[in-house]
């Protein structure tokens, strides 16, 4: 691990020169597999992640079958070389925890009433990780959602907020994450409904309310990047040939 | 099925009673039920603690030997948390190694002890990169009334405050008590109907959208959240449990003062 | 592990003053659990042991289930906290031996054959372990099983002799567990008839018929405990309030 | 199903027969079958055993290795016990792990090994809380035949006495033969109609009640037991085992010169 | 059901076209889809490739740390190889620890690896008999469209060739290129109707009776072969394969000059 | 590990005498078992290996079932104390690599048609290894399952060929295997098919061609050993009393 900066934030702008309220750099691309209903591959800031979506598809063993709806079933898994030192390949207590938070953030917006007895599975696989990979995963899996023309009541949007330099600042990086004062991930769905959240580190109550009131303004700003995504896939304008990702600064999003 | 069929009618109870404002045990929707805290049951480990809230009870051991330190944070104590949801405590349990439910209590106890710093692990340190105490704490259901989470999270940190360090059994010095500094007490609300509710009875958390667990310290400031379950929360919702769960929490840490 | 002591027995008394052919204190609590059908939570010295029983119930998966009668199925389990060194949670072979014999304990004196296709489970935790956790199991089980309201011929009470400092002794302590010449669990039902037997250590084959009939009037004393127990649990004289233990001293029970 | 009412006719045959005083093949209740020992077949091995007990074939392997001792026996070697009943030695075995009844055999195995102080463990520490010789006494059975304990302890006392310690291959000095200084043998009792049998058979071992074991030392001393099976025994009947199995014992003892 | 009749349908049309010398695709027997290698693409890993063969996606990750060598190779480093057919890269897969076919695809990946000696294995020992290099290569299958084994043969190799050694992170002096001296290339044929078809696609991967796979390296020698599958080869179309698998295996190293 | 030899061929004669093209010696008996349906015990070399069948017979779970043909089950494992360095139980890598393959060379012969729903189980046990067990243990197999009376096409014979000082040698023995420069283990049913075909080191094209050519001199060698074996056991000529297993050495083999 690297050694603490002495500041995070100097003259308003962050270690990577972001302002606070400022996400890292997004490149989605989606339907990059084949063999998946849907997926969407993800560049968030460093991180590198995919997403898969299979279903609705018979669950098996038959006795985990809901009667009355999809089961939504979710995996997130590091690639053994996704980070400095090698992981173990297979379940750890971590992944296993942010496999059902992550599950737990979709239920609300997949309509599972339409597809009794089947299993909608989502599939994250991080490639690269810096921080925020659980956050980048929600955002990936939404698209990948979508692409597999799930019926869904909208988009999930995610990001973190956190606290550094004693300031609440947006999306994480990994200095700030490692050596920062408190972690907070948040998802939303439309109308700002939070369907994932999840706290680190130590923040007054009021600090607390500023983190989630600027996690609201992220997930919007991800929304957008995520809609625009969508329709560039969709609409007959996205150009097939040559670089085929999106790739936004926020900027562009912004408008 | 008629088991089904009873519960159904059972929920649609509960649910009618909860748009009146009430709860079927008479409690206020931010009441808990009784806790007792008896310190220093488990003879064997280095600190122990039974926690009663209602009908839930939990055993939290602490054992503590000496270790290597994770690499990449060569001088502090580690903090191992593990929860055991043997099938003594609920026919729903069942025996082998711990499912989702069981790592995601362990997971957030252990946020709370570690992210409130309660234990000043800097002098667990023995030798840099070498030698370090390992704290592990066990938390063993034994009857699962409800709201696992606050009672796991009560029995830990009364257990640590109930803790030695064993120097004498390694050669390593004398005993010494485990330096604790701060009682992080994790509250969970449950949202139900529109309602949040705190310290669900069993019942009530079948009934759950959502359960919202907040920790926070002597200071009233957060150390660790957990949202599960399906419904989603208003940052109003999010709020409001926040502010319950500091009131709830400062009343249980007065407990501690009396054990 | 403490040293050997240099005599077991001074003056006719052990290392905790007790006769040769005397228990450990035992308190005996009935009901504790409120989930399980029936529950027991038993000191006996300074172990503390709960049981708890579910069933009759419906056995999963549907192969195990036998036409014919109930299975029992009987799991021993030591806290990773319930002993010196720190036990890593989950099955040791130990345990798995423990089980097996603990079951094997019981399968006589329960009606199976009322209850075909169902599953009766017996969980036993130690909590804090000195010596004899198997017996102490046994005898709490015995009383789970009676409050569950599971049809027996009888209660099945359980003791261990072995042999300290040359003698034939009852119901060993640590030190004698560790550091003496053998140690023999015995567990009877009604009538003196042994439902468990192990033995380990070095007895000569009088000694070990000794050891037997020792273990006899062991066994014959805890029944007289556990039956006091019930007596006082479901006599209506059983004072609900306060301190709702019940401890015997031995001579108590022998009255 | 027809399976069933063939095993069912030939249980009654066999509980008839032993209400006669008989047995299937003729022998004696306290009679044992064929007992062939041949030693040192597993030539990777430090020392084997290949026991054959009627059809029952068992391969005992020992392996040596030096390792750490356990930490609350510092200054004694190590014997680790594994019975392996793999898929081909009978229809109803299982690929897998260890189950209960291949956990039980090697422990009461071990058991008869450890208690009789048969191996001189205080012989086999090299570094006091250092290094050790650690013992791995491997059953293979091969085909169940029926009454596996007993040919187990057979084979694995014999492939102990057949035992070299590999210390040149380690470059701990010159390889010795293992300290090997007492012969405990177990013998099996089944109870079946009241009557107590020797050396029970496959087809007799599936009728048994109950199954014990006594292992006795060449001084006839009493060193392990086990009972287990579901139905009970008196002291009388108990006494009237131990009794048998010193006799039993004392005659496998004298193969052992044979070998 | 209907699945089933579907896809016997199209293996009925994929054969008939096998019997009239023609591909699905429109490919020679010996031709294969477009291979693209990019090479740098996982970032916290000492050296990784993306490899796409038509719709087949791999990426391959190398770890690589320093640790312990076999007690049997004491002057060497370690190479392990594992693959993850994660459930991501198709319907088929499940979760869970490697099965059979994961663990074949890593074990043949490996042993071209290894055999060919591509890697100079003695440039990794640090310390003899105490510290060496190890190397991590974990074979990630993205998209199984067929062939996993070429893609992940060639992968793999791939990241291998841009693979740092990384001694700075360790304290163990400069980061330098590992030691790469050879790019064996795994080819793989399948057998379906007497013909040998090179490079299978997902369906024609469905069809074969056998698959068999031969290593080349540089110098046009072998390193590695593995036959799997039901049907038979003769001598003389194994010799066909080894002549095939050269051939293509020489015009894919040509890639290697291009990354 | 022992030291790599300086030569391995000297004056045509390998370390242990034989000649480049010539097959350890061989003891091979037949239905060593009783349990299993069918089963063969050989030495080859060093090696001492068994093989047992059992099936046709159902299999569990029933989802395995193949409705159109038996299921082959092959189970290659290594006892604990086959090998210098003790071996933990339980399946690894390498054994299960070798059982699917193993299972693969049987396929083609086995009329799995004739036993829908079925599983035909084969069952190798390495009790000694020296090198080349999986070749001999599928020679075991062959018997075993000729013994069981599975209807087949004909027999499996193997053998592995190998490069050591430059020349192409039949039957690696361990020496040969640890520092020789090819390992090309083989099996082939009748009409020289081969049905399993594995190669480790570095042959050039025409070297791999020599070594396939010898490798089906070494099964015709190995199908004679084979055949005589049966002949012998199923022949009344076959002698009961005394040693019962048949020793080949090459030459009688091969008349």
């Amino acid at each position: 691990m690297s050694e603490k900066p002495e500041h995070f934030i100097i003259d308003g702008k962050r270690l990577d020169g972001r302002r606070v309220d400022e996400l890292r750099s997004v490149k989605i691309k989606l339907s990059p597999l084949d063999r998946a209903d849907g997926s969407c591959y993800i560049e968030w800031g460093r991180n590198k992640i995919m997403a898969a979506v299979y279903g609705p598809r018979e669950l098996h063993p038959r006795h985990r079958q809901n009667m009355t709806k999809a089961v939504v079933q979710y995996r997130y898994n590091m690639a053994a070389f996704s980070v400095s030192d090698r992981i173990r390949p297979g379940h750890s207590r971590r992944s296993i925890e942010i496999s059902k938070v992550g599950r737990d953030a979709f239920e609300y917006v997949v309509f599972t009433k339409f597809f009794p007895k089947t299993a909608i599975d989502v599939f994250i696989e991080v490639l690269q990780a810096d921080a925020g990979t659980r956050t980048a995963g929600i955002n990936a899996a939404s698209l990948a959602l979508a692409d597999a023309g799930i019926p869904m009541r909208g988009l999930v949007s995610a990001c973190a907020v956190g606290k550094v330099d004693g300031e609440i600042v947006l999306d994480l990086m990994k200095e700030e994450d490692n050596f920062g004062e408190a972690d907070v991930p948040v998802a939303m769905a439309a109308g700002g409904k939070i369907t994932h959240l999840q706290m680190d580190g130590h923040l007054t109550r009021d600090e607390f309310y500023e983190a989630l009131k600027l996690a609201k303004i992220g997930c919007d700003k991800v929304y957008k990047l995520q809609r625009q995504a969508l329709i560039e896939k969709y609409s007959g304008d996205y150009a097939e040939n040559g670089e085929d990702a999106i790739t936004q600064s926020e900027g562009d999003a912004d408008e | 099925m008629s088991d089904d069929v009873m519960a159904e009618i059972h929920r649609d109870y509960l649910f009618n009673l909860v748009l009146k404002g009430e709860r079927d045990d008479g409690r206020a929707f931010d009441e808990f039920r009784d806790i007792s805290i008896e310190t220093g049951v488990a003879g064997m480990a280095e600190g122990s603690a039974l926690v009663t809230l209602g009908d839930t009870q939990i055993l939290v051991g602490i054992k503590i030997q000496p270790g290597e330190p994770f690499p990449d944070t060569p001088d502090v104590g580690v903090i191992i948390t593990n929860a055991e949801l043997i099938p003594m405590a609920s026919p729903e349990y069942e025996a082998g190694p711990p499912r989702e439910g069981a790592i995601e209590i362990a997971r957030v106890v252990d946020r709370g002890i570690r992210e409130s710093k309660a234990i000043d692990l800097e002098k667990l340190c023995m030798i840099e990169g070498e030698k370090v105490w390992i704290i592990f704490i066990d938390i063993h259901v034994l009857n699962n009334g409800g709201n696992i989470i606050d009672a796991a999270s009560i029995g830990s940190i009364a257990a640590l405050l109930n803790t030695t360090l064993p120097a004498e059994r390694y050669g390593l010095g004398e005993d010494s008590p485990l330096p604790v500094r701060d009682i992080p007490i994790a509250i969970t609300a449950i949202e139900f109907g529109g309602e949040l509710i705190l310290d669900p009875s069993l019942e009530e958390g079948k009934l759950a959208g959502t359960v919202y667990t907040v920790i926070t310290n002597s200071d009233n400031g957060i150390s660790g959240m957990q949202k599960s379950g399906v419904e989603p929360l208003t940052i109003d919702q999010v709020m409001r449990v926040v502010d319950m769960a500091g009131t709830a929490a400062a009343k249980i840490r007065e407990k501690f003062l009396e054990v």
